[in-house]
């Protein structure tokens, strides 16, 4: 379906691939300052930028999975502090079930995750980096029950 | 409520009255005590200055050990609480000390895991037993008698979160609980010297003479502590301090002898036979009873 | 993959040549990214024309070369890859609008914060240079042209606190001949400044330059000043904010009220009960009372915690009799709720001083003769508590004092920063107490900072009236003599770094130089206005050099310090650019907020009512004759989160439609 | 009196000192040190020492090994943890002085019958010995190895003791005291694989 060079054989080689989906608020600038104070951040990461996390609609996820993300990572504003009042809160509810749903499809609890994390957090939005690639990367390449494609068409209209 | 008893090398040597006067006080509030099966020397704060790493696993032992009888443990001693509670936190803070220290402890057929609370006598009397509990049990209040708390440094510092570093007050309000009269003690946290009197007598001394000295200076007719071995160096040299300045007597007693004195418990057995400085003038002075 | 949305006729996409810029920042990028090589790749993919390197993307010739390629190969998309689109997004759309191109025919790509400047791996930060560049490729063919929503501003502008800074940016605004809301929560404006005797380094009164400020503000016709009073509700958008005030009761009919202060003399209380909160403490006021003489408003207050007639209804209510003429008094005032409409908001909500209490060993609040700095200014204030004589709390007149620097600041314990201020005022205040005292004064300090025009002159004049200072940070403040000349003293602890020992001086007075704080509800604030804050607490403005008093959110500014420590030149400067940016928008009449809100397309919408409990805003109603949701595109803020909730994909936000993310989805992810 | 020369060469420093003191446990933040001298105003000992912690700490970031190890001071430490409570930039200072004073007595950096390193040593043997410490031996050891005249001089407290029923000389020991070897072996060997 894809070929990420990533993707070795024995597991040593494996670098996972995470799509991230930042708010552009709250986490998208906590990546920036992380940027601008020159923390060390593994390059696994691809940051897709949306308004709000709220905008994240679960298809978005399926379909990073689908297109060979190994891990997906939402990043949204803390509760109470929205951007857009409760787009956050949306987003969670959403999030809880699709992760229910997505454990049904076999894919590990830890390569689907929702992290708060402000626009002065580049620390925590480190150690979030850090921490994810490093459970991605043992839990080892995405392996879904039924083939990408299939689950795509399956599962996307439930979503 | 049952606790590990972890009496530490001191309670056993200088310390006796210490032990003797815990256990009664104990004993009167009904908590269940069950000594440390097979405890070892916690290695105090000396070992770690010869070898830092080793003085974990060795403290480490212990917290296996209660955690295999499913008991927190209770460590009286200043010293011993300091240091389990110190190879707690650096086992957490030190990857390579927790590997380090578990990789021991299976060489011995341990399995930490780390579900051990490290608790001191003046923690659970002050929360979970609680000063009106104890003030209800008070069968002979310590009326009229003015005790300087003296709570040394390793309770209360660094890692002791029962109490306020600065200015801790457990000691005071049990005290006020046993019917005693707490006088402001400025000098409550400030170092007896530990070890420094054997080593280096005069600088130890000029320390034991400042806490001393300001205790009579704030009226006290006794110093309650909570460490062997502030405990020992305040009375036995006193001696020497008074041939210094003016000759000073001043009873250093376990905050546990008041206690366990208050709540009835018989006057000879609570450790006062090892005293140096004799407490009964005072107590007679104040019409305590103390036969 | 899903199936593709149907798209509304009003945009239809022309067919993409694309145009592929990848900036080197200098070195910022090619030091770490392979630029060359992400250009060469970008050129291989599917419908890009062009694709160059170059130094500076953002530079005069940077954006020429990319108007130049659109004229010379009729370019339609765009794809700059560089900086955080926060930084420059504008600045290269307005490139496509200068080459009458629709602005958004474009997609930045952030391979500088996100890329070269986290990850040291050349190749692998390259690779993933290479995968974003392909996403906004892909992505940006998909881009349909879309119109900014241009929306009138208010001229109104609303200040928030009315200390200095607000006081400062009140005026400014007010006199360029606009409306403006001064909210202040105390009876009275004039925050800290009002509260200081003298100014560093010039050490001119402060009352003297404050006050004259605080009664034009009172007295100004543009300026609705409303004393009492908080915000507790903000709506809206740039340009057109809805907030609601509360005006708590002073309980005083603010128009009749004429600060004659007889009232206060009439007070059953013949004198002061209450700790005076302008002099901290350190005098009584009554319960009905005005803060201070140079108050503005000059109206006076009753605090119903204190009055007899609020707490028993047994008052003779002496006051209401004193002012029978004029009827000022209304015990029965109730809270009062404005509404009004603002074009912009500023925020001076100011700081709080550090609660010595929170460093026990020095000692405030167990030892009488420890204070803080800010009690001092009113100590030696000759409107204060003591008309400006230094007495102590025990009645005794101090022969010795000692400062004590960075209480609260620079303390892994306490705060972390440094308060900016306080080795001055506490240079100043060593000037004032000698002056006052005659005392001898020691400066304990751990580095003396006065940077800042004259302050090191400031500096070398303390040293010339021969003030000690001690380098080192003290320890602990006792009362506990060690030495016979140390009775009855509170004694100093500190090592003296320079000497290499410990030194112990007593001394009769503490000074505690006490460092700024956020604002306790620092946070409210923050959520209130839709602003971000430092992890501190203190509010952030959009970009540390280039927008120092702008916020992330349009039309929202703040100064002061509010913001960070800061002293009052630097306040009232910001204060005053605050105001600018504010005019600027406010003379410009109208702003471009961007066009991301949702649509909803008619054809597929099965009218499920899913996405209006989805918008916060209330953006979404159904027309009920066509059973379809509609957008209220000036309500709808942009979130996008209906379009994720809509379950058939009938709702779409603009430029974040389904379709481009799942391009960019799809492009980050495939290695082509 | 007599001249010294105090001038420092940068052939003086240790780099590999100054290296090892900001990592070892502890020392993590130690050039974060402010020089501030909260350290030594808070410590109970610093009226005595040659060096206030303050220096320490700083002779030992820039690596200044031989003023630091042979300094009187890290053998003063009375281990309160006042500086450390203290310290505006959470260094680990009484922590360091344990690293310190373990560096010097491995590295024999102290005077000829310094009681406290003989004391660390005898603690020490006497623990891995018999699991437990009998303070009565731990003592008269310590005495031995300092000077015998000392000892005479403390007689009358060990009689005061004695009499007071405080000192006993029966042997403290636990049951298993091979597992106190097995741990401090298993330590060693440890120790050795991740070269600490």
């Amino acid at each position: 379906m894809h070929e990420n060079p990533a993707v070795g054989n024995e597991k040593a080689a494996f670098e996972p691939l995470i799509a991230a989906f930042f708010c552009n608020w709250c986490t998208y600038i906590a990546a920036d300052l992380a940027g601008s104070s020159r923390m060390k951040i593994p390059p696994n990461v691809r940051v897709v930028r949306v308004m709000c996390s709220g905008r994240v609609d679960p298809q978005f996820i399926l379909d990073a999975f689908s297109e060979g993300a190994d891990g997906v990572l939402i990043g949204g504003c803390h509760p109470g502090d929205c951007h857009y009042q409760e787009g956050n809160y949306k987003t969670l509810r959403r999030f809880r079930l699709l992760k229910r749903m997505l454990a049904d499809m076999g894919v590990e609890d830890d390569r689907i995750r929702l992290e708060w994390i402000s626009a002065s957090e580049a620390e925590r939005f480190r150690a979030v980096m850090n921490d994810m690639v490093e459970k991605v990367r043992a839990l080892g390449p995405l392996k879904l029950k039924p083939p990408a494609e299939v689950f795509a068409e399956e599962v996307a209209p439930h979503a | 409520m049952k606790f590990a008893y972890y009496p530490g090398c001191s309670l056993r040597g200088t310390g006796r009255a210490y032990e003797d006067s815990l256990l009664a006080v104990f004993r009167a509030l009904d908590i269940e005590l069950e000594e440390l099966e097979d405890w070892n020397c916690c290695g105090a704060t000396t070992y770690l200055s010869f070898d830092e790493l080793t003085s974990y696993a060795l403290s480490a032992r212990n917290l296996a050990i209660a955690e295999r009888m499913q008991l927190d443990i209770v460590a009286p001693c200043a010293a011993c609480y300091l240091v389990l509670n110190k190879t707690q936190h650096y086992m957490h803070d030190y990857p390579h000390i927790d590997q380090l220290v578990r990789g021991a402890l299976k060489s011995i057929g341990f399995d930490y895991k780390d579900r051990v609370k490290v608790r001191h006598p003046l923690d659970i009397l002050w929360h979970d037993i609680g000063v009106e509990t104890i003030r209800s049990k008070v069968k002979a209040p310590l009326k009229g008698l003015k005790v300087a708390p003296y709570y040394g440094c390793q309770i209360v510092r660094p890692y002791a979160t029962f109490d306020d570093q600065y200015a801790p007050v457990s000691m005071d309000r049990l005290l006020e609980a046993a019917g005693a009269e707490v006088v402001s003690y400025p000098l409550k946290t400030r170092c007896c010297g530990g070890s420094q009197k054997g080593s280096l007598p005069e600088i130890g001394l000029d320390l034991l003479s400042y806490l001393l000295i300001e205790a009579k200076k704030c009226g006290a007719d006794v110093i309650a502590t909570a460490c062997p071995l502030c405990q020992f160096n305040l009375e036995v040299f006193q001696s020497e301090v008074g041939s210094r300045q003016r000759p000073i007597s001043m009873p250093i007693v376990y905050f546990t002898q008041l206690l366990a004195l208050a709540l009835g418990a018989p006057f000879s057995d609570i450790g006062f036979k090892y005293s140096v400085v004799p407490i009964q003038p005072v107590l007679r002075q104040k019409e305590i009873a103390c036969a | 993959m899903p199936e593709q949305v149907t798209t509304s006729e009003n945009s239809v996409r022309d067919p993409a040549r694309i145009g592929v810029y990848v900036c080197h920042c200098g070195n910022n990028i090619a030091a770490t990214i392979a630029v060359d090589e992400v250009a060469q790749y970008a050129a291989g993919l599917n419908k890009v024309v062009v694709s160059r390197e170059y130094k500076y993307m953002c530079s005069e010739p940077g954006q020429a070369m990319i108007e130049q390629d659109i004229r010379d190969h009729g370019l339609n998309r765009i794809v700059v890859a560089s900086c955080s689109p926060l930084l420059h997004e504008r600045t290269f759309r307005e490139v496509l609008s200068r080459s009458n191109l629709n602005s958004f025919y474009f997609q930045m790509v952030n391979i500088r914060e996100h890329a070269s400047w986290i990850h040291d791996n050349r190749a692998a930060a390259t690779e993933k240079a290479k995968d974003l560049v392909r996403a906004a490729v892909r992505r940006v063919a998909l881009h349909r042209p879309l119109e900014p929503r241009r929306v009138p501003i208010d001229p109104a502008v609303l200040i928030v606190g009315g200390g200095i800074a607000g006081i400062h940016a009140a005026l400014t605004i007010a006199n360029a001949g606009k409306q403006v809301y001064l909210v202040e929560r105390e009876p009275t404006i004039g925050g800290h400044m009002a509260k200081f005797d003298k100014t560093f380094p010039t050490l001119d009164c402060a009352a003297c330059i404050l006050t004259p400020k605080m009664t034009s503000v009172g007295a100004h016709p543009n300026i609705k000043l409303w004393t009492y009073s908080e915000v507790m509700k903000v709506d809206g958008y740039v340009g057109n904010y809805k907030v609601t005030i509360r005006r708590n009761p002073r309980y005083i009919i603010e128009d009749l009220c004429i600060g004659c202060q007889e009232c206060i003399t009439a007070c059953v209380y013949k004198a002061g009960k209450v700790d005076d909160e302008f002099n901290l403490g350190l005098s009584k006021r009554k319960p009905i009372y005005l803060a201070f003489p140079q108050a503005v408003p000059q109206k006076v207050v009753i605090d119903p915690e204190n009055c007899i007639e609020f707490k028993s209804h047994r008052c003779k209510k002496t006051c209401v009799e004193a002012c029978a003429e004029r009827g000022a008094i209304d015990l029965n005032q109730k809270e009062e709720i404005k509404e009004i409409t603002v074009g912009t908001v500023i925020l001076s909500t100011g700081f709080k001083t550090f609660d010595p209490r929170r460093r026990p060993n020095y000692g405030y609040g167990r030892f009488q003769n420890v204070y803080t700095s800010l009690e001092v200014e009113r100590l030696i204030n000759a409107s204060g508590p003591t008309g400006g004589d230094v007495i102590l709390r025990d009645g005794t007149r101090p022969q010795s004092i000692g400062i004590i620097h960075c209480v609260g600041s620079r303390d892994h314990n306490t705060n972390r920063w440094c308060s900016k201020v306080c080795c001055m005022y506490s240079l100043k205040l060593a000037h004032l107490l000698k002056e006052h005292t005659g005392a001898e004064i020691y400066n304990f300090y751990i580095d003396m900072r006065t940077p800042g025009k004259n302050y090191e002159d400031f500096y070398d004049r303390m040293l010339d009236e021969g003030v000690h200072f001690v380098r080192g940070r003290v320890a602990e403040v006792s009362d506990w003599a060690a030495h016979p000349s140390e009775k009855g003293k509170l004694i100093i602890r500190a090592e003296d770094t320079l000497a290499a020992f410990v030194r112990r001086i007593p001394v009769d007075m503490v000074v505690l130089s006490v460092g700024m704080e956020p604002k306790e509800d620092a946070h409210d604030v923050r959520r209130m206005f839709n602003v971000s804050c430092s992890s501190d607490g203190w509010l952030t403005e959009r970009h540390p050099k280039l927008a120092p008093v702008n916020t992330l959110t349009d039309g929202i500014f703040i100064c002061g310090a509010c913001q960070g420590p800061k002293d009052i030149p630097e306040t009232v400067a910001q204060a005053g650019a605050a105001a600018a940016e504010a005019l600027s928008l406010i003379s410009a009449g109208c702003i471009d907020l961007e066009p991301y809100t949702a649509k909803v397309m008619e054809e597929v919408c099965c009218g499920c009512k899913t996405c209006i409990p989805m918008c916060p805003y209330d953006a979404i109603s159904v027309d009920e004759a066509k059973q379809k949701a509609c957008v209220n595109e000036v309500l709808c803020k942009g979130c996008g989160t209906c379009a994720a909730a809509c379950p058939s994909g009938s709702i779409e936000q603009n430029f974040f439609e389904d379709e481009e993310i799942f391009e960019e989805i799809a492009g980050v992810l495939t290695h082509a | 009196m007599e001249l010294k020369r105090t001038v420092k060469f940068e052939a003086d420093r240790d780099p590999e000192f100054a290296y090892w003191i900001s990592h070892t446990v502890g020392g993590e933040r130690i050039r974060h040190c402010l020089q501030c001298g909260m350290c030594s105003g808070a410590c109970p000992l610093s009226l005595y020492m040659d060096y206030t912690p303050r220096r320490l700490m700083h002779l030992s970031r820039e690596g200044f090994k031989e003023e630091v190890l042979s300094s009187f001071s890290i053998w003063l430490c009375t281990c309160c943890y006042a500086c450390m409570v203290e310290c505006p930039k959470d260094i680990n200072i009484t922590h360091l002085m344990y690293a310190l004073k373990e560096r010097a007595i491995r590295e024999k950096f102290y005077p000829k019958r310094f009681p406290i390193p003989v004391m660390a040593r005898e603690f020490a043997h006497m623990l891995l010995r018999s699991g437990r410490i009998t303070e009565s031996w731990l003592v008269l050891r310590i005495f031995l190895h300092c000077s015998l005249l000392r000892l005479f001089g403390m007689s009358k407290l060990g009689i005061k003791l004695l009499r007071s029923k405080r000192l006993r000389f029966a042997h403290e020991h636990i049951e298993r005291r091979e597992e106190i070897k097995k741990l401090a072996e298993s330590v060693r060997t440890a120790k050795e694989r991740m070269a600490l």
